[in-house]
């Protein structure tokens, strides 16, 4: 099983959440985030003084599955994300030991979708 | 010398002594109301004034947070300009003595007729009136500022709202009010008989009106339709903030409508009645309607039901008996909630907040329903149609002047100094975009439209 | 005819001619002192009514942000809903000619016996005095809300608000009130002399008592006890919406009590700077005492403080000295602090605002204070103990009556529509289960309880 | 006895019979006048008093909302300390028969003087005048709270707004206002002949300048200068509030105006017109100013310009022409943007509010516009030089005066109870800090300094 | 070492905590999180116009624990979160390699507690 | 690969990010969140009322690295974090199984940076 963990910008949510229905990924958890990377900060000021604003707001996407899904979700994450300018974002991928749900008390494979 | 002084020191002497202490000549009842009406406008115009507040929290309330520095700003800014405007040339344009038989005024541009400072200058109506009629003017202003939310490019925003409280708000208004001031200053529509007490038309719907065309002409905000011509909710930010402003603006009305009687008598009573009674008709209406359609009380349509009610009510406020009053409300506030949709679901010009539908559509009817419900004019009171026509001349003359106007001038800025954002501003937000800041540090807000 | 253009001109012509251009007989100085009255009377109508916005903001500020728009759908409603059921119904029930023996009234129902366009109407006192009336019957039905909060079903309470403004509130009125627009209609309470000059008792009072009888009849929000009986906090969220909504109330005040005079005079100021001292000590006293028994100035103990202050004071604003007014506010704002405590652990009555001590405890201990305080009457200045007696049998009867009525009222409302939501809606909010909305979207807001 | 119901009965008689129904003798147009005066001087009254929420909505919106609740806790706690205060010590100290010469006033404290419910009591200007002056006085002391937000311990707050609302204010207000209540009971400033109408330096200069005092004594917040000493932004949490507070504020001040001809009559208009004219000018040329340097139209500028137009005609309002009061507050607007940036950047004061900037240097703009622009004593209008410099004396007086008790209050409290917060206190916030809970329980606030 | 990583209801957040302690289980650190799983969305509406919503409010738990910690800690979390009903919530375990505590400069297991 | 987590006091965020930039770190994603470790709660309370916050404000920094990143980063955030008080926080370490930069398809260690 992995856990994939997805940096995306804030307006794309509903695209990867449409990429990945179309691919039969229908959990996840998102967070928002600030994030940092290569994609340039702006400046705000207030009151006459600057501010560099190099933490840009972001969505974190947090999906379990299998490791069969795990191409098929990277790619609908790319599919929904990509825009092809600085700033589209990660994907980590981390191997996930157990998954367990709560609800039942499934373990592995069979708690995760 | 300071005045307050004196002032301190012939009360005293008034009330230790009992004897004239004010004047040279005796001071008369008839100048004693004279005062009394100017204390009183003042204050009408002053709670009109802060509609501005309220404008500026339903506005702020009922978008998203990335654009509220962005229409706070217009808003003290249409307020700002609309009143040095108003003052130069607005005010001239609609008082003063008419050209070409009643289509603008020509004098009394910055009051200047009024000599500053000289004998009576203490009793003065004219400042008073003009502090008064200002605060009408940036009224019409402010109500745009809705209908063209979270789009809308700000250099180009101060352009046009300039342009509205110097031009045509007060065109408009000569025709139906120019008499206000010099009785011999009259505009053609009133002198074809028009009523419009306190505004439905003047002030609401002709600030409705242009706001229209600028919805027009700019188009709907990014992801207001889906691709299939769907309307997608974007909801507002901060229902706190609308509502306040409704009550703000309800309370503000009590200046615009009894106010509007520029006198100091029970009239002022009466008119609260009348509007009160209209703005709780209004809410009440519209959230039944509101649940009956949509199976819940929406809270912003029934907060624009009050508004509706408010709006319904300002032409009729003082021709008509509290029943009659709460009728027009009752009515109002159902016309919003089917606007609002008709608006957005089948024209698709998105409104974010609904501003045409509450000050242009319900201004509309408030003024038709002069002639079905005026006492001695209206229809239902056996007056005929010929009110309800005259009525409708004026409504349709403010629709064609105001959209008219309005479709003209944003076409003019939109291939000049452009109307609207950039797409990539608009995604950010124009508070950064615009104002290179943001309207609540700190706080994790998560938008992802 | 355009009123608005007359009165224009008619100002015009008596400024530039100094001649009665008002009036087929001379205007006359009592005449005025009515339309100053008016005018007052309808500003201060005006500040009562946007005690709406207080409430609202106060008890929006205090509750939990997943009811928010509830809160403010239910200010908006009993606003309304009273507004009209109090002119159908409520005032003829409290001012009209009193039947079987000062009771209620049967009489001036819809003030249908003034005729409203004929002569003189524009002088007319009553609208005004329905006007403010109203605003009053609106501010007992909305301090219900308070104590009810965070758990109460919307329908049940569009039906309790309307039968507060149009029976509970109104019959009580009658009985203190009955005379103030028919001296001969007077009721029983005030036959006995009974003082509540701007109705601690009479509004506060009553609609905590109702609040007390709902809070009771819904039991505590889901999680305000531990399963020991121990009250947990439920913060509110957002102390600056409930500072606002203080400043507001204080605002509003000033119309409630040197409004309550109905006439322009002196006696305005002077009950201006008795209600402020009050308030003023409230606060200060309500600060003090919860710093030292909590340890630290707690804002919402403060700003409730500034409020039992002001209630305290409604009642005896126009017969106590401003140092007497200083110490009935010091004490009310002590009183709420313990009063809080007191109904938060050992009542175990759950009210998430607050309303029960600040509009029912001080609201009682501001009436009985009339009869220690008053400078005629008061025990402290000579008056003897008979006035506290009947100020005792007055602040029994409100108990009696509103919280008797209320008991009833909610527990038909319980057995038949239901009073209060699942709890599921209750978890997740009656923004969304009543009102399928959210009033912050977009902004992280993290509940767990 | 119930003068509500009198006062209802005497009305209705009045209306009824037209007789005269109020007096043994009849009432003269004077005493109506007095009347009048006393309604306006009222309404007026609470639209100043009102500024405190528009003082707190600013400052609570312009901090970070670590410190919210602290600041709406000094907010309320200054208005009714100083309410309290100023009713037993700072009255009489301003307005009673002056001792030495013109320093200060010894008599009508607690409005001693004035016998309470004898005959006459109720046409009785006194207590108007009192609390038109209590909700002055309290404003001068507000200022300084924003000047010194987000770091000052409560004790001390508490401690040096008393004295400021009982001693420092009214002293000053002695030397320039003195007369207001009784006509010898001059000071030594208005004895030069220095004209201050309703209070740029009175009140205005006199509570930023003990400010700055207070903000150079405690030092800038933690993070404010980088460690070369430059300037670091710390935005606000609420540009929603503090706009709201803006609006407020500026509704506020056609008490603060126009309400200072304690008079009601046509110059209730005139100053209106001054009033709101300079306002709109200071939030115009504030705008442009901030836009032209930074590049971006700044809100926070926008709004303070907008208030510093407002202080700037506070002084010349009733003085001045229409088009004199719009070019005072442009400067005024364009006068805040550089002396906030020359305060933050080369004085390195940390005022969070601008607080020194708008009402300090500002209010002193504002005083000497008087001995330009004035009609008769303006140097532009021939008035000669003789007028700007009595201003000048006034202006320095003011700064000395209160610059220089504020520098020696602050100290000793440095000394003894301390004045500021612990380090720890002050990151965490003072909300939590000194009252134990948070402004926004549930919301998700990201706070990295 | 492992990290825990749950999502639960926000409303059983206290309880958790409790059967946490209870556990032993002292030290945790918790996200506010969007949810979308097998629960049902609902509908919200404004303007009249329907928004479907199911990102749902979630509360997000983190805990770094030793391995012979995992089980009661999995443990504890099911005892405090389940109720039954669908939206209970998933438990994912991810190996941890190393845990630093920074005031002490510990790693490793001495650092987790 | 790694991916660090790290939990901070909100104010030092500065601080570590000001470290990192010097290491040449310069792409992280952050989210708040709270925490509850070692470091005391503290009282609040409400209408007299006590409330238990032992829930704290923190930062969590996510970075994820190349192997030979992971000791200079794990370095600068001690750096920019400790003060040595109760409180300072944890670093935990993940092994990352895989890392795709969304907007080129990049995959693996040169995605990361
Ligand atoms: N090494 C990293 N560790 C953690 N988060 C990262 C890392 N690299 C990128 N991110 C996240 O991804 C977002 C997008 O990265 P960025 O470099 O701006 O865009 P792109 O991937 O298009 O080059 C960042 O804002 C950050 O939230
Ligand atoms: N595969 C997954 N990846 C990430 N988060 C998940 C996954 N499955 C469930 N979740 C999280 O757990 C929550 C509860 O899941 P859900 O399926 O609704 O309940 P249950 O576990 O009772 O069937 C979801 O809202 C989501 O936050
Ligand atoms: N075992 C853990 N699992 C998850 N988060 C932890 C763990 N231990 C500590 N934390 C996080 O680190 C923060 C600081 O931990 P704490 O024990 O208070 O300080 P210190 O590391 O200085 O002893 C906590 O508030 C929590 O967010």
């Amino acid at each position: 099983m992995k856990l994939i963990i997805a940096y995306i910008q804030p307006e794309k949510l509903n695209a990867v959440k449409q990429a990945l229905y179309e691919r039969d990924v229908t959990k996840m958890s998102v967070t928002n985030a600030l994030g940092c990377g290569q994609q340039g900060g702006f400046h705000e000021s207030y009151r006459g003084v600057d501010i560099e604003v190099n933490l840009l707001k972001k969505v974190r996407i947090e999906i379990a599955v299998n490791d069969d899904y795990a191409k098929p979700t990277i790619d609908a994450i790319i599919a929904g994300a990509k825009t092809g300018k600085i700033g589209d974002g990660k994907i980590f991928v981390v191997d996930l030991a157990d998954c367990i749900r709560i609800r039942t008390g499934e373990i592995g494979s069979a708690a995760i979708g | 010398m300071n005045k307050k002084r004196i002032t301190g020191v012939a009360l005293t002497l008034a009330l230790l002594c009992a004897a004239p202490a004010m004047a040279d000549e005796a001071m008369t009842v008839e100048d004693l109301q004279a005062n009394l009406n100017v204390v009183w406008t003042s204050v009408a115009a002053f709670l009109v004034m802060f509609m501005q507040a309220g404008f500026a929290m339903v506005e702020a309330g009922l978008t998203r947070s990335k654009n509220t520095v962005n229409i706070l700003m217009k808003n003290i800014m249409d307020f700002s300009i609309g009143s040095i405007g108003f003052f130069f040339i607005g005010f001239g344009l609609m008082f003063g003595q008419k050209a070409m038989g009643g289509w603008f005024g020509t004098t009394d541009f910055l009051l200047s007729g009024v000599a500053i400072g000289s004998e009576g200058w203490e009793t003065q109506w004219d400042w008073t009136f003009l502090i008064f009629q200002t605060v009408f003017a940036a009224t019409a202003a402010t109500i745009v500022s809705g209908a063209m939310a979270e789009r809308t490019k700000f250099v180009s925003y101060l352009i046009f709202s300039a342009v509205i409280s110097v031009f045509i708000y007060p065109v408009f208004g000569a025709w139906a009010w120019g008499s206000l001031l010099h009785e011999d200053a009259g505009g053609w529509l009133e002198g074809m008989g028009f009523m419009d007490f306190a505004g439905s038309t003047v002030v609401h719907s002709v600030g409705a009106w242009i706001g229209l065309a600028g919805a027009i002409v700019l188009g709907a905000r990014k992801g207001k339709y889906g691709p299939d011509g769907s309307p997608k909710a974007i909801p507002g930010h901060s229902m706190a903030l609308a509502a306040l402003g409704v009550f703000i603006l309800w309370l503000g009305w009590f200046g615009f409508n009894p106010g509007s009687t520029t006198f100091g008598d029970g009239m002022i009573g009466y008119i609260a009645v009348t509007t009160n009674l209209s703005a709780a008709g209004g809410a009440v209406a519209a959230m039944f309607t509101s649940w009956a359609i949509f199976k819940k009380a929406d809270m912003s349509m029934t907060f624009n039901g009050a508004l509706a009610g408010l709006v319904s009510i300002t032409a009729p406020c003082d021709v008509v008996s509290p029943i009659g009053a709460l009728i027009i409300g009752l009515i109002g506030g159902a016309l919003v909630v089917f606007s609002v949709t008709f608006i957005d679901r089948v024209l698709k010009v998105d409104d974010p907040v609904g501003a045409v539908s509450v000050h242009g559509v319900c201004g509309a009817w408030g003024t038709l329903a002069v002639g079905l419900f005026a006492l001695e004019e209206g229809l239902f009171y056996g007056g005929g149609i010929s009110q309800i026509g005259i009525q409708l001349v004026g409504v349709l003359v403010a629709f064609v002047w105001a959209f008219g106007a309005g479709l003209i001038l944003f076409s003019i800025l939109k291939a000049t100094v452009g109307l609207r954002v950039s797409e990539d501003e608009e995604l950010k937000g124009l508070d950064i975009g615009e104002h290179g800041m943001e309207a609540y540090t700190g706080f994790q807000i998560f938008v992802t439209q």
